[in-house]
């Protein structure tokens, strides 16, 4: 009998709390969103599913012991994981596009005002009674405008570490969303002729340009801001692997199997952040909502600057490839080159789309490394 | 309320410095490529492989030899058989 | 001189104890074993090495310091190894063939008895002089009957570290000697009428079913029995990434290069506990038999619940696959097909027993929760 | 002996407890299977997959576009050898 | 304004020491090594960029919480990815060539005079003010004549962690110099004939001998010097897994992704100690004159052995492969052969000279345990 | 002075004792060589592996049945070329 009542006491059942059952929801969603609409999934199917876990009453994932609280502590509280990914990620971006067409390198930049305008945004939410947003907890949250996940969750751990559930949730939310938030956007800030601009074939870039271009860039950053070294460093070693070309066999584990396996634990570190005292609160909704606002922005700064440079050069770039400028790789890029074909069957932007793109992942970790500075 | 209006000011700072910080750096990041970038480029261009070519010749060669197209057309359907077999991975 | 004399006071010679000489004798046969009778080898590779490495003189390697240590400390005392291992067991497992013959379920939770019964006899045990199994160590040594490495290596690992060993090396080599041990048990409990009833072919499971039960047996895990949820929960995990269609680089990893590298440190990890002290005692014996035993209760309860099914409903199973329930995953199933054969060289009974054999993983991990939850 | 006593009762009922339990959640498992996830089959069936059909027509049609069967053979001893090479990986 | 001038304080420009740059100038050279000379690229490109993270000021990569602290003390200060590495090699290596001709393994035994008579040297450098080396130092410098990166990493990170980034960039250096270094060395002391001697085939290696040479090496080594079983060990297990065929895919994985990843690491964490002051000072430079002179002295006394032999046995060896038993696995094979073949275009030494080559893998990791032993 | 001579004893003891040991050490290496595992390689030769000859002697036969050496050629051309399609992995 006293058996029984252990068991039953030890049942989630007799256990739940209200806020677990809406976070596993939250959690539930999520799937659905990876699996049935194909929302980001190698990173929103690890996350939802540790946000369920977390929620477990009982089974202290989350707690000291648990599963969940190793991965958090030793891989993303130290940051180790988001380093590990952004690695990764340099050795899958080719900075061909870039090279071969430098001026995009201004789109990226003002892709860019996404994240600034946003913490204009997150001080002004502090209005609302329930929400108080610190210059950090803004700073945080305006990363989310950065469109990039790794540097969102590098920044918002170091910041913001109590609302890195929803600032994650937000910021690959919304990168999935690109091709949903932006055309709208691009189409009421370019008229029909300018979405026709067809732009010049690239040049070829030489392997010493791609293997040079990572070392200036991390020895830029090196000079006017160590505070983004982590994330760029990381990047340029990645990118370096590489392009150098002699060390195939680390390029290839950094972009498959390494990448893969941080990636599982950093989906899965990040869920257990989503506990319902952290998330089940107005701040998230002010999140969410500040995440949208940031990526109109910074969608339209980009296409905007895009028109500015056609009004001072006379090489005409097509403003559209300006959206691609928040980064999200390579989906802004599609989107740009899906809007393009929209106005013009024989307008291919890809390639010349994905110079703002990776412009744009440099940009948001610079923006981050000035935040950590000015804010850290 | 004052608190308020001095978080609204440093914010905007934040946002100025942040916005010419980041045009700075990726504008020198332009000058970079335009000056050091492209002169490399030109001083050490990529050598022009042509090791391969006399492979594709050869290939060629033998196409010429009388092989007929129905043959290719096999070989080309087993290898992408093969490769259909073997996409999983 | 003096030199020469530290040279020899620190060579292994000057400094074996008899114990370890044994215990590397141990891992000497846990080698043989893996690579000449193929016994599970995977683990028993590692684990016979880490035997040896354990036990050098002077060497230290699992004290504070030494490789073995940090490995067992990190990986197996926190539980994440057989997690991770779970995990890419899951990824591995297809649930198909327990879908389209749910009633399998059955079979699998019968087999349990080898488990539970086991607790029994672990008790009876304490009669004899030299053993004294508290509630804990009886519950870890009942495991073994689950046949399943990681469940028995993580509740151990939680109830009774000090005989982690031992319920290891049982735990591996009995599912190895799965074919030895199972035919004459499958035999004495059937007739030979029984093993040549064929069985009707398997209906289509869709790929939705596929995909929502990993996320419905993880619900049932929550509700009722949280304590499992770590190993349920990973192993869910798993299968989901497999057969959710979107994440197949991270599934293609988990089944590969990550439990790969798990294993091996795993294997290292267990075999560490295999010092002369804890494993050189009259209570390793009895564990050895009690596992033999559970092995064969539960094979025995899977063919006896067979036939009581057979009884009750009008669909048939052949009762051979009933002693797949033991899980001893593709093992068991394999053997049970193999038995099917020669009755009726015309039965494959292989997919049939994949129902019953991914049943019992299911069930010794629901076991080991409940183990946990009551006596943990 | 009275405490070895009390070992067996607390033993026997975890047995009970245990199997009761292990039965009860795999028994609600199986109902699960039967209720929801066949409904959900019937509801979401596997889409057709046609697109491969074409494929394997094309060859179909190639090898009776008259390869003889010794060209078959010599690509399938080919194709055959070349995995024999790379079966290691 | 004081944005600005807070901005201005935290970039690198504001705040670099010259040693700084200096160091960051060494990891740029590492990387031009790397990169456009091909020196051992695969730990020399992620050192050299370690180089440059580690002296970034102001981001405290090396300092607790950053990512380089994290990296060190968790992998190399406890000696785990030097072991792991050594568990790749040792699943890379094939000692067939060694247990066909056994003579071969006093080649690699004369060979490791190199790093003994460099004690004597570091020694002797005590005598120029400014340097002072410990004994334990002193062991430290001399393994690098053993030719052995992972070696080198494991006996500095225990006996002289400060000198270990010095270490680690001369025996790399000098492994990837091998081809420049050895052909002189081996002309000057052998005659136009001796370099043209032809050796017999060697004879088939059955998979037994391969199975039980490396528990056969351990066995040893526990008996003899278990202060060598870390590095043997783990080795030998490498070495066992590529052998006893039963566990490929861990084998597999030993030898590819997870030595990838430890190498990234191992990399990145020894060019953290490639700080100014540990590295700029004339200590260094001593270090790297005794590491030439350790190869030199290697290479002569493996070439003198051989022809020790040659004296004394019947079957003839080629006193070429001798220079083969300073290991630096498989270049210095592969210098012998081309040495030989400019001798005799029919003299095919590469299969002989893998003999002393592996040879030399163990001479050093049994060196490394007697210097441990004696000095540690 | 005194200290510095004091090290260099040691280092020679140490050299002495090294060398020594490094000979002894791979010297009974030697003798385990020549003692245990060539009587094991006796004991136990490797298994002739024959599963695979038919195979190969089938391939023999194929290429016997008239295939004609062009076809064997773009037969290995577009092996290879396939090859180099994928040996970027
Ligand atoms: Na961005
Ligand atoms: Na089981
Ligand atoms: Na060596």
């Amino acid at each position: 009998m006293e058996s029984l009542n252990t068991l039953w006491m030890s049942t989630g059942l007799a256990n739940f709390e209200l806020g677990q059952v809406i976070m596993m929801l939250v959690g539930c969603l999520l799937l659905f969103l990876a699996i049935v609409k194909d929302f980001e999934p190698l990173l929103l199917v690890p996350m939802g599913f540790g946000a369920i876990l977390t929620n477990i009453p009982v089974a202290g994932f989350s707690e000291a012991g648990g599963l969940l609280y190793y991965i958090y502590h030793a891989g993303i509280e130290t940051g180790i994981f988001p380093l590990i990914i952004f690695m990764g990620v340099g050795a899958m971006t080719d900075f061909g596009a870039l090279i071969a067409n430098p001026k995009t390198l201004f789109l990226g930049a003002a892709a860019q005002f996404g994240i600034f305008s946003t913490l204009f945004g997150a001080i002004a939410l502090n209005a609302i009674p329930g929400i108080e947003f610190t210059m950090k907890d803004a700073s945080a949250i305006a990363i989310i405008g950065g469109a990039d996940g790794p540097t969102a969750i590098f920044l918002a751990s170091k910041l913001a570490p109590e609302l890195l559930g929803a600032i994650a949730v937000a910021a690959y939310s919304y990168m999935a969303l690109v091709p949903i938030i932006q055309p709208p956007i691009m189409k009421a800030f370019t008229t029909e002729e300018e979405r026709k601009i067809e732009m010049a074939q690239l040049r070829h870039v030489t392997k010493i340009e791609k293997v040079v271009f990572p070392l200036g860039v991390l020895m830029m950053t090196i000079f006017f801001l160590p505070a983004a070294t982590p994330l760029v460093g990381m990047f340029c070693l990645g990118n370096l692997m590489r392009e150098c070309g002699v060390v195939d066999r680390l390029s290839g584990t950094a972009q498959n199997e390494l990448i893969n396996i941080t990636t599982i634990f950093l989906g899965l570190g990040v869920g257990s952040k989503l506990s319902a005292d952290k998330f089940l609160n107005i701040e998230t909704l002010g999140i969410l909502a500040l995440g949208a606002v940031a990526f109109s922005i910074g969608t339209a700064s980009g296409v905007l600057m895009a028109k500015l440079m056609n009004k001072v050069s006379k090489e005409k770039v097509n403003p559209l490839i300006g959206a691609a400028g928040v980064s999200a790789v390579p989906m802004a890029a599609r989107v740009a080159n899906k809007v393009g074909l929209e106005a013009n069957p024989h307008n291919f932007l890809l390639m010349h789309a994905m110079g703002p793109n990776v412009a744009g992942v440099l940009g948001s970790a610079v923006a981050a490394g000035i935040l950590l500075a000015l804010v850290g | 309320m004052e608190h308020l209006t001095q978080l609204f000011i440093d914010a905007g700072i934040l946002m100025l410095t942040g916005m010419v910080f980041v045009f700075a750096f990726l504008g020198l990041l332009v000058i970079f490529i335009n000056n050091v970038l492209l002169k490399l480029a030109n001083a050490y261009p990529d050598p022009i492989i042509q090791s391969k070519r006399p492979a594709r010749a050869n290939n060629a060669k033998v196409s010429q030899q009388g092989v007929s197209p129905s043959i290719v057309a096999a070989i080309s359907s087993a290898v992408s058989q093969y490769r259909q077999q073997h996409r999983k991975k």
